[in-house]
């Protein structure tokens, strides 16, 4: 084993494989440090959120990965390369020049589902609407509140903190599996709010003018609810338990009306949690 | 600033991993290591001083030198002493590990008398005191009944002082134990024998003095008489399988050829009063019947016969097998008579007459009773039955001894470990085991000249301990202890100034007329020595009779001992070996009859394949050997050296549990002439 | 003086001797601590540094003829199937002596040493070496009994080669004296059927034995160089021997 | 109540169902650390090995386990190295069986040793000559590799994965992956070979004995290929197993196809290499030696039918499926042709360790049979019931097959 232990030849055979075998030793070794020595590097600095984002990402099925665009019809099949974050994708711009002339003008509601227009929405189902004081507010689209319904815990991010686009920004507890909800834009937390007010986050952003390329808006953030609404039918429905009442307006409170497995399953699929 | 607990852990952490780069670590794992490979819990041997010292061998008639390796004053190994004058630096297996004997699992402490089939704890007064009753007993009733001391190893300095007491003592008799060699007056002179004609006599397998003989075995041609392919049949010149039992016609065969050829010693005969008888006898025999009886063919018959007288001084010798017990007189008689014809008695290379060691006063043939065979006692005629170390003697056929013993009976055993005849006996008295008492040795049966060699103790013996000598002394309150005695006859045979002194120690040799004292020959005895009388001028004796008035019993044997019977149609053939067939042996023979191909075990038959088929028994089966007087269970080993139609059994130790040969032996049954080696049988699975 | 060339200690056993007697498997069991053989132990199982087996003719009676092999580790002096195998340097060939030796203190008891060995010459403690009560203090103060798990074999009686070696040193030589050192088995046998020395020693009585007619080793054909050599003048035993495995011995 | 640890969207059944299932191999597991037990504590007495049968059902079983547990290394070759992506839909499941096999054999060396706390010796006084010196050092190594492989794993767990550092150092371990597999893909060269080499090096068995390529008998390359060979197979018929167990699809059937055909190439590539070895060593190593081949099939029951099933019934014919399209595309030919070749390796082990040592060396030696004792079934069962326990776990609260979620949406 070593030189000074009884037995050990300099000869050939114990340099050779005694060689190899520190080798592969030290290699060994060598990658599980590096890992660790990396990991904790992204800790510092708070990589995590970005980390576990794009993590999910890659886990997500290929058919939530569509790239914005192919929702417009700009483009017949696109897979999004850049976790949705619109803002880092080289093509985007490009999308956007070719797509100038979007001009329908849509109605605020979808089968008489609110779609308020005032806001920008996130495919992780939240929105940000900029107020006159310059602060963002974040909340859950209608489709998310009804689907989380009325949570029974709820992890809000205590003000002062920062949260990162598609980090998380807060997670509700229901039917005793929590379920992560996506950030829509990065800035400094202000103040919490709730199911009640409307709104769950008050956000300092972190310029001025916030970029805000990877939200969708207008007619684009409708057709990504209709085609969501169509999404969610189809989950519910391989559970066969109804989503949709009468006339296929939502339930109020799918949390209530969905058995616990079947919730769990379908808010991972509608909030983009694998 | 403060050194918090984070950063003293760090720390911690850090000196650890900076550890892993010293040497300190690895060198405190080399150290386990070591330390790890020198792992207890196993026997440690004792240590101490060692020394060797030197004693004769007392566990059979051979008495070899014994040159013992021991740590103080315990004995740790046996070998062989160079250069011993019979026993040429050669110790059997047995031997080798004689110095177990006194811790054998079975060694008997103390008196132990039995109640039922169990043995208790009494004082050794209350055995003294039950004999001397019964000799009382004896005394007042006048009736018939015996006083008998059955010795199995005859011979000895205590043999004679049994037989002064049994010349004393009411119908005293002295038996001879069964397949002991006899205190016999010839012995062999065979460096110089040209032909050994062994009628089953284990030759080359622990016979007479093994070194001896195998020291000679390149200088004489060896014709072994078997029905079992024995280790000496297998090294014998010759082999001549023979049907069981039908030595003797083979030995008139062979006379018959002998008388018609004129190939024997015509001097010799003439000097026999009954030759024209013992001539007729033979003719009787001519090689054709002889073939049918032996199912040898003729030609071989007369081959061997041919052969036998064909390379110098021929002898003939009858064998005793340790495990099957004596051959019948008739055997004997028949055989020794070709011994006649070779003209070998009293002849270079042949038998010749030898004397025995200087006996103290007191010690005169007239004052001691005579030597007997258990056959010469009558049926139920013995009350008091002492038995001198059952387990030298080999295996005993217990029903053959039973048969003597009167209805109302006590026999004490003196033996070292309760095995062998010793579980039969109504009183066991422990006596000193071998290595522990200092007794002697007589000649070996086969040395042509009278010998005596001292076996000093290199053990102390268990202090309850009592010899034979010292047992009969307790009965008649008091009397010379065997030590005494011993010391009177080296002083007596200091004084005949005959023959010289072996000294084991250096391996000289001093005239005893050279020696200034007694007590100097005894210590030199006593360190390890023997005395060695000068060789006998070969003389032929003036007449003998070879028949004498056992011709009949020589027809009788020679007709075939085993008659066909439809019930038993197998010959069952019992044989033991040397040193282990009388009782339990050291626990290292496990390595012989266990553990590889030199003994089957006493747990086993041997069986040829055509045997083993006919009865629908494959090998390793259990099979059960019946017989007229009673079965056995036994392991089936098929072997095609074999004879067909036989069962060889072997009798002694075995891997399933300690010897007890009894079963065996028993089933054999006593035959008419007190032999039990052979018996007719039959074989069914188990 | 000129060191002396190193020592090639084997010997040859004359089977036309040997009377298969087995003192030699009990001299060599008392000389080194080698333990009774358990009650649950087979033929198989025991410990038999030094082991008679037992060759047929394989001729049916009254043909038939035998003779006793006593079969110890054969020393091999070349390709040494045990020593390439131990994953611990537990066996070695000693470079003064020839002797292969092995460590039963290092041995952790894989057995593939035994697996290795073609003369099955190694035996394996599948149980605690053990004495009835009292006899341990008949053990052989010069040899270190065994404990279970580990394999051992004949090492020709390290413990009276270091005796030797010893008496030797305490008498100032450097070199021991032919007849100084002999194993226990060949002490041992009464038949003198073994004969013991230095092969490389043209002079040695051992050597010319094995050079005279009639002497064969065990499996020559591996190439293992063994040295204990085996001598017969009996046709039909080198015939046996030539003709190897293949048809089952008669013996059961 | 463990949903929160199984992966969203994956059908699992109910945790009681579960638990019941979990139940019996949990028993066999007892019983099997039971007589595993009596013979650490009683020692190798409790088995029927003897000093002629040193080696018996536990080495046997080593071989094949770690020939059936290349799967992980070859495949991870294939995804890692060679980039085959499709693979990645087994490559969990393959790490996992891997993990199982390897720590399953090496427990069972750790009893089958007569002084076990002397293990270590191996390294610290290693004899760089010895084969199993070499697999020692591999299967250790090799087993710490597969452990690091499995921890992603582990870590990707829903509920371990809300642990940020937990999830982050998975991630970055995930990166690192083609190293390990790179070094993994090293050891199990080697101590596959090296078990082959084995027995290949035994002089002292001309059964076994091969001539020498390099510093490795023939063996060494063959128990290599028969490993790689094999590894595929085995994953796919474990997959296979599980689907019919857990009742829904797994992997897309290409990828199973793919494995089959890779089995394929392999093994006739084997089956070549074996039978051009067998007639050297028939023709040239045996007779130098001083046998003939025909001696050692002169022993019933093991006749010249050995060879034969060994070459071609488990060899030839289920490469010859594996390499037609048609055949692989039905899944009965497919797993048929897959329990063929394992096969056909788990008897050449049987070959190599049990048929050696029966066979006699010496003129007066016996024809040996062997059968185990209860104590070792019980251990090698011990190791069959913690191999399903630990695979039924991973199965449950591990994703070992990506492809499963996007499956059952279909």
């Amino acid at each position: 084993m070593f030189p000074w232990v009884n037995g050990f030849k300099w000869d050939v055979g114990h340099v050779v494989f005694l060689g190899a075998f520190y080798t592969v030793v030290m290699i060994v070794l060598a990658t599980v440090v590096r890992a660790v020595l990396r990991s904790r590097r992204h800790f510092r600095a708070e990589k995590v959120d970005a980390i576990r984002w794009r993590q999910d990402f890659h886990d997500l099925p290929a058919r939530d990965r569509r790239c914005r665009h192919e929702l417009n019809g700009e483009v017949d099949s696109r897979l999004c390369e850049n976790a949705f974050d619109c803002r880092s994708c080289a093509k985007h711009p490009e999308f956007e020049r070719a797509a100038a002339a979007r001009t329908d003008l849509p109605k605020g509601e979808l089968f008489g589902f609110p779609m308020p227009l005032d806001r920008l929405y996130h495919r992780g189902h939240t929105w940000v609407r900029k107020e006159q004081d310059g602060t963002l507010s974040v909340g859950l689209d209608e489709l998310g509140a009804r689907l989380i319904g009325k949570p029974e815990r709820l992890d809000l991010p205590e003000p002062g903190r920062h949260v990162h686009a598609n980090g998380t920004g807060w997670s509700a507890g229901r039917n005793g599996s929590m379920v992560r909800v996506l950030a829509p834009i990065e800035g400094t937390v202000l103040a919490t709010g709730g199911p009640d007010q409307g709104w769950y986050l008050k956000l300092k952003p972190d310029t001025p003018k916030p970029d805000t390329r990877h939200l969708l808006r207008d007619a684009e953030a409708v057709r990504w609810m209709s085609r969501e609404l169509d999404r969610l039918q189809l989950l519910t429905t391989r559970g066969a338990c109804p989503a949709l009442a009468d006339g296929g307006a939502l339930v109020e409170d799918l949390g209530a009306a969905l058995p616990k497995n079947e919730w769990a399953a379908v808010c991972g699929e509608m909030l983009l949690e694998p | 600033m403060g050194l918090g607990r984070r950063d003293l852990l760090k720390l911690m952490g850090g000196g650890a991993a900076g550890l892993f780069l010293t040497p300190v670590p690895w060198r405190l794992i080399d150290g386990v290591a070591i330390r790890t490979e020198n792992w207890p819990g196993v026997p440690d041997p004792p240590r101490g001083e060692v020394r060797t010292r030197y004693t004769t061998c007392t566990l059979c008639p051979a008495a070899c030198g014994v040159r013992a390796r021991s740590v103080v004053d315990q004995p740790v190994s046996l070998a062989g002493v160079a250069a011993h004058p019979t026993s040429a630096g050669v110790l059997c297996a047995a031997g080798l590990c004689g110095h177990h004997l006194p811790l054998l699992p079975s060694r008997v402490r103390q008196p132990l008398a039995r109640r039922g089939d169990k043995f208790q704890p009494v004082p050794i007064d209350t055995v003294a005191a039950a004999v001397a009753a019964a000799l009382e007993d004896i005394r007042n009733s006048g009736s018939a009944e015996r006083v008998a001391v059955l010795d199995a190893r005859p011979g000895r300095t205590a043999s004679l002082i049994y037989r002064r007491w049994l010349g004393t003592a009411p119908n005293g008799i002295y038996l001879l134990a069964p397949s002991a060699d006899s205190s016999a007056s010839l012995g062999i002179d065979i460096a110089r024998t040209g032909t050994v004609l062994s009628f089953g006599a284990p030759v080359l397998d622990g016979w007479g003095t093994p070194g001896r003989v195998l020291e000679a075995r390149r200088s004489f041609r060896l014709i072994q008489v078997e029905t079992r392919q024995s280790r000496t049949a297998l090294l014998a010149d010759g082999w001549l399988p023979i049907r069981p039992g039908t030595e003797a016609a083979l030995a008139l065969g062979i006379a018959n050829v002998l008388i018609a050829e004129k190939l024997y010693d015509a001097a010799a005969a003439r000097s026999a009063s009954d030759f024209a008888e013992y001539a007729a006898l033979a003719a009787e025999f001519p090689p054709q019947r002889a073939a049918e009886l032996t199912g040898l063919p003729a030609q071989t018959i007369v081959a061997a016969a041919r052969d036998f007288v064909g390379h110098g001084t021929a002898v003939a010798v009858a064998g005793s097998d340790p495990g099957a017990g004596p051959m019948g007189d008739g055997e004997r008689i028949a055989i020794a008579a070709l011994n006649v014809l070779a003209g070998s008695i009293g002849r270079e290379g042949g038998f010749l007459p030898r004397g025995e060691a200087p006996r103290p006063p007191g010690f005169e043939e007239a004052a001691l009773a005579p030597e007997h065979g258990i056959a010469d006692a009558p049926d139920a005629s013995i009350r008091v039955l002492i038995i001198d170390d059952a387990r030298a003697a080999g295996a005993w056929c217990w029903s053959a001894i039973e048969r003597k013993l009167a209805r109302a009976h006590i026999v004490v055993a003196l033996t070292g470990s309760l095995d062998g005849a010793a579980r039969h006996a109504d009183f066991v008295v422990p006596a000193p085991a071998y290595l522990e008492e200092v007794e002697d040795a007589p000649a070996p049966p086969d040395v042509p000249a009278a010998m005596f060699s001292l076996a000093g103790a290199l053990l102390k013996p268990p202090p309850e301990a009592v010899d034979g000598v010292d047992f009969l002394n307790r009965m008649a309150g008091g009397g010379a202890a065997l030590a005494d005695v011993l010391k009177e006859r080296v002083a007596a045979i200091h004084a005949a100034r005959r023959g010289e002194v072996f000294h084991y120690t250096d391996g000289a040799r001093t005239a005893v007329s050279d020696v200034k004292s007694a007590e100097d020959l005894w210590k030199a005895l006593e360190e390890g020595g023997c005395w060695i009388d000068r060789r006998p001028a070969p003389k032929q004796e003036g007449r003998v009779t070879i028949l004498g008035a056992a011709a009949d019993r020589v027809l009788e044997a020679a007709s075939g001992r085993l008659p066909a019977d439809a019930l038993y149609p197998l010959a069952l053939v019992p044989y033991g070996w040397r040193g282990a067939s009388g009782g339990a042996v050291s626990p290292i023979m496990t390595k012989l009859y266990q553990e590889s191909d030199v003994e089957t075990g006493g747990d086993t038959v041997e069986l040829h394949p055509d045997t083993a088929q006919r009865y629908g028994i494959a090998d390793r089966q259990v099979a059960i050997v019946q017989t007229r007087c009673g079965s056995c269970r036994r392991r089936v080993r098929v072997d095609d050296a074999v004879m067909p139609g036989v069962i060889q059994a072997e009798v002694g130790p075995s891997a399933s549990g300690n010897c007890r040969p009894e079963a065996l032996l028993d089933a054999c049954g006593v035959a008419g002439d007190g032999t039990w080696r052979l018996a007719r049988a039959s074989l069914r699975r188990a | 003086m000129a060191a002396k060339k190193p020592a090639r200690y084997g010997m040859v056993i004359d089977l036309d001797r040997c009377t298969g007697c087995g003192a030699c498997m009990v001299a060599c069991a008392i000389e080194n601590n080698v333990p009774p053989a358990n009650p649950e132990a087979t033929e198989r199982t025991g410990i038999t540094w030094m082991r008679v087996q037992r060759l047929g003719n394989g001729r049916p009676f009254p043909d038939s003829r035998a003779v006793f092999f006593p079969i110890l580790c054969q020393q091999c002096g070349h390709h040494t199937p045990c020593v390439a195998v131990c994953p611990q340097n537990a066996v070695e060939v000693d470079a003064a002596t020839g002797i292969v030796d092995q460590m039963p203190q290092r041995c952790l008891g894989c057995r593939y040493c035994m697996a290795a060995c073609p003369y099955h010459a190694r035996y394996f403690n599948w149980w605690d070496p053990a004495w009835p009560a009292g006899m341990e203090k008949t053990l052989n103060p010069d040899v270190a009994p065994r404990m279970r798990g580990v394999v051992e074999k004949c090492n020709l009686c390290h413990g009276r080669l270091h005796r030797a070696q010893a008496k030797a040193a305490a008498e100032g030589r450097r070199e021991i004296t032919a007849g100084e050192y002999v194993p226990a088995c060949v002490e041992a046998c009464p038949a003198k059927a073994i004969t013991f020395g230095d092969l490389a020693d043209d002079q040695s009585e051992v050597a010319q034995l094995a050079r005279s007619e009639g002497a064969f080793r065990l499996l020559e054909k591996l190439g293992t160089e063994s040295k204990v050599y085996y001598r017969s003048e009996r046709p039909w035993v080198h015939q046996a021997v030539k003709s190897g495995i293949g048809k089952e011995p008669q013996r059961g | 109540m463990d949903r929160s640890y199984i992966a969203r969207g994956l059908d699992r059944c109910a945790t009681r169902r579960f638990l019941m299932w979990l139940l019996p191999w949990a028993l066999l597991l007892a019983f099997g650390v039971y007589s595993a037990g009596l013979c650490l504590v009683k020692g190798l007495n409790q088995t029927n090995m003897d000093n002629r049968f040193a080696f018996g059902l536990w080495i046997f079983l080593d071989l094949t386990v770690i020939a059936l547990g290349a799967g992980a290394f070859f495949t991870g070759f294939l995804v890692y190295i060679l980039r085959m992506h499709e693979l990645k839909a087994v490559i969990n499941s393959a790490v996992v069986i891997g993990l199982v096999c390897y720590s399953g054999a090496v427990t069972v060396l750790m009893v089958d040793v007569g002084q076990p706390l002397r293990a270590w010796f191996t390294f610290w006084h290693p004899n760089v000559h010895s084969m199993l010196t070499e697999v020692t050092f591999c299967i250790t190594c090799y087993l710490t590799v597969l452990a690091i492989e499995y921890l992603p794993l582990l870590l990707k767990n829903r509920r371990l994965r809300q642990v940020p550092s937990f999830l982050v150092f998975e991630f970055e371990l995930h990166r690192v992956m083609y190293v390990l597999a790179g070094v993994g893909t090293f050891l199990s060269f080697f101590h596959q070979g090296s078990l082959g080499g084995l027995y290949g090096v035994l002089r002292g068995r001309p059964f076994a004995f091969r001539e020498a390529l390099g510093v490795w008998p023939s063996t060494f390359f063959l128990f290599v290929l028969s490993a790689a060979a094999v590894g595929p197979s085995f994953v796919l018929l474990t997959t296979w197993l599980v689907e019919k167990i857990a009742g829904h699809q797994l992997v897309e059937r290409p990828v199973m196809q793919k494995l089959g055909r890779l089995s394929g190439v392999l093994l006739i590539v084997y089956v070549l290499l074996k039978a051009i070895d067998t007639l050297v060593w028939m023709n040239r190593t045996t007779p130098a030696e001083g046998f003939s081949p025909q001696q050692f099939y002169g022993f019933e029951p093991f006749g010249v039918w050995i060879l034969f099933a060994e070459i071609v019934v488990f060899g030839l014919l289920p490469a010859v499926i594996l390499l037609d399209a048609r055949r692989r595309r039905s899944q009965a030919w497919l797993l048929t042709a897959a329990g063929f070749a394992c096969a056909g390796v788990a008897l050449n082990r049987f070959v190599m360790t049990i048929q050696t040592l029966a066979l006699p060396t010496l003129p007066f030696d016996r024809f040996l049979s062997y059968w185990p004792s209860w104590q070792e079934v019980g251990t090698f069962l011990a190791v069959v019931a913690y191999g399903v326990l630990v695979y039924s776990l991973s199965y449950r609260y591990l994703i070992l097959f990506p492809q499963e979620r996007d499956l059952k949406a279909r």
